[in-house]
């Protein structure tokens, strides 16, 4: 089995205007910037970019709401220090925004992956964004229920990867990268390094078979 | 008025931090809590980027670019650390494995209601993070603040005026001014910063001040 | 009646597993497939005790007693393995990423309903394993029996009259007799095992051959 | 910080008759029998048993059932070849029985350490196992919803600990130990070898948090 791809462009190459494409990386670490400038070059439009932030500066997620290449973003915290072009696109009214608790958005992505339908979750329950969604109180404690996030594909970056796909990560660049792999229907990642030998099966963060292809992008931020 | 320093509030709240605790520090000047422990004392930091064991700031030059807390500034790894992706250490969270979360906030209400993510100005665009879910999954949640905001105006309130971060949430509240307890009552004194007078802070508070 | 031998029968499955597929083999008879695989085809085998790219079993002597699959054989780790807790290993089953499982059966209905993990006898302890799991979440099911009960009573029927495993679920039935899918108007035949006529077939069938 | 306890006895000596305890293993793989057998020692009674199989032969929870400790076990899959001991009480209906299927079982209990009120799953739909529970079709498909299942304690295998509750796990003895470290109040763990070092942050399965005391057990089934 091989699922590597040569570059990046050809990594990026299925995605198409109108897609939903999850993005991982938390802060500037685990940020698959390479594929993130492929899908610049690439030129795909009218993008819902999910992912924790919104970029930073004109770099990465921040680069492609310079572009306008986004028509909604749903994260947890858009507004980190120099997130200029999110606050730029959205005082403007030229993106749409879903604000999501980091740990539920983690867990609708999860819940995708995972194939449920739903969760009951205590965070948020009785604030604004729980406002037209469902609760419950179970054993005295209210509930907020919760519908899986999936999207069409998921841009990835991880220290090491090998031809079946599977993936290993660093430190706190882990973060989003994992369970977005499993809640894109077409998973896209770059690896720092490409073994053309298997990982170390105890070492490795996500499995082969949440991931559709992969290609070597060297460059740590 | 005698008013803590950032510093001198960070120690205090650091005292209360026992020994072999598992403890969030919210983005701002909770992170300046750790710094305070006092000797002797294990506790160990989470932060919900993915890191059980948040150590040290590195030496200047020593910075591992990819590992930061979720202030995301630059962090080292302490003696038995782990690190977990993003539902995992949400499951910590939520699932009420840490102990404390220290957080910053614009408003708390006598009955522990935590306002922290979003004002009533609505130009702006809203950010929440992972504030919802130390508020809702942390059994104990101390909140650091000012006693009163920049226009004066108490932070301390019968009810929150700002949207919520979570409903009846807070333990206690350290500000400059004083240390209270939430009670099934409302806010009961813990202390005073030396110097200040009960009808002082009062006369700062929007809702009642047991003793 | 021409009857497959179970070798045979897995071989006959085998067949329809294409490269690059992502596989589950229950426990029991669809355990043998893997070693019918034709030659050039890499197929992946998950099993849900945690462990995806299962290898061949090992040789004597080299056994390794925390490596076993789910049907608690001792197994090897084929190149590109990965291991990974139960939550994980069952997100991956219903989470619709395995491709194809392959399970034995009491029953399957012309509906591609299964019942394959209880009978009719309460005496016996209940017991289910993983199985309405891999029914509920792997977008292909192929089933894998004999095409008869010992008694002789049919176990392709209408109706199942066991307790089901999953709804609609089947895709496609190998029995020793036939090979046939499971379609919107029913079972329709696939190929009859050499030198059985569609008759013979049909008269051991509980439900209409659609051809 | 140091969770290690010297021995087995002391590791299980906070267990009182009728608790609630999870088992980690599968098959005879991540079994903790050294805790087990502590457990039969310390002689507490009319325990519920958490755990996928219902033991074999007459050692780990087989034992716990010959030696009628047992008042309920919640498993998906009792009729292990071998699990004598299971249906001689079962069929003397000295033992209550809840049968729950397997991802159903691992993610119940994922969502009790979680934090989750419940969730909506497909597993079992239609089925005898989902009778008396609420059950939704969203978009289509129906599912159950499942209530979050914690324990007492848990008693878990590893391979390696820290003095911090780390664990690291080994091939497929990983399986329900890591989830059930989560579900548990008070989690014990035995570990083939004890670190005084800490393990490598990148190879925890199970971080201390989870971890309420741990001992060194070495003896490899």
């Amino acid at each position: 089995m091989d699922k590597t791809v040569p570059d990046l462009a050809r990594a990026v190459a299925p995605i198409t205007d109108g897609a939903s494409v999850m993005i991982g990386g938390f802060g500037a670490s685990g940020i698959p910037f390479g594929l993130i400038d492929a899908l610049l070059d690439h030129g795909a439009t009218g993008l819902t970019v999910i992912s924790n932030n919104a970029g930073a500066g004109d770099t990465g997620i921040g680069r492609l709401l310079k572009e306008n290449r986004v028509a909604k973003v749903i994260c947890s915290y858009p507004r980190s220090p120099g997130s200029v072009w999110f606050e730029r696109r959205y005082e403007a009214g030229q993106i749409a925004l879903e604000v999501v608790p980091q740990g539920t958005l983690a867990e609708r992505m999860r819940a995708a992956g995972a194939g449920l339908g739903g969760f009951f979750t205590p965070t948020g329950y009785g604030t604004r964004l729980a406002e037209g969604k469902e609760t419950r109180v179970i054993d005295g404690r209210g509930y907020v229920l919760e519908a899986p996030l999936s999207a069409d594909f998921a841009l990835l970056r991880a220290e090491a990867g090998d031809p079946w796909g599977n993936l290993r990560y660093r430190v706190t660049a882990r973060n989003f990268n994992p369970v977005m792999a499993t809640a894109a229907r077409h998973a896209i990642a770059e690896v720092r390094h490409l073994s053309t030998q298997p990982l170390d099966p105890e070492t490795v963060g996500t499995p082969g078979i949440f991931v559709q292809s992969l290609t070597e992008y060297g460059v740590r931020p | 008025m005698k008013s803590r320093t950032d510093s001198e509030l960070a120690a205090r709240v650091a005292r209360d931090i026992p020994d072999g605790a598992y403890v969030n520090l919210g983005i701002g000047k909770p992170t300046h809590v750790s710094a305070h422990v006092p000797d002797g004392r294990e506790v160990i930091y989470h932060s919900e980027n993915g890191i059980l064991g948040v150590g040290p700031t590195p030496a200047p030059g020593q910075e591992d670019c990819e590992l930061i807390d979720a202030s995301k500034r630059f962090v080292t790894a302490a003696p038995g650390a782990s690190y977990f992706e993003q539902a995992d250490s949400f499951a910590m969270m939520r699932g009420g494995h840490i102990d404390i979360a220290v957080l910053g906030a614009y408003q708390v209400a006598q009955n522990g209601d935590l306002a922290n993510w979003a004002t009533l100005d609505d130009s702006y665009p809203p950010a929440v993070g992972g504030a919802m879910d130390l508020a809702a999954g942390v059994p104990t949640i101390f909140v650091m603040m000012r006693h009163v905001s920049r226009d004066g105006s108490p932070k301390l309130l019968e009810r929150c005026t700002y949207p919520l971060t979570g409903l009846g949430v807070v333990s206690r509240v350290y500000t400059d001014l004083a240390v209270l307890d939430v009670t099934p009552e409302g806010f009961r004194l813990i202390e005073l910063t030396p110097g200040n007078s009960l009808d002082q802070v009062q006369a700062l508070t929007g809702a009642p001040i047991l003793t």
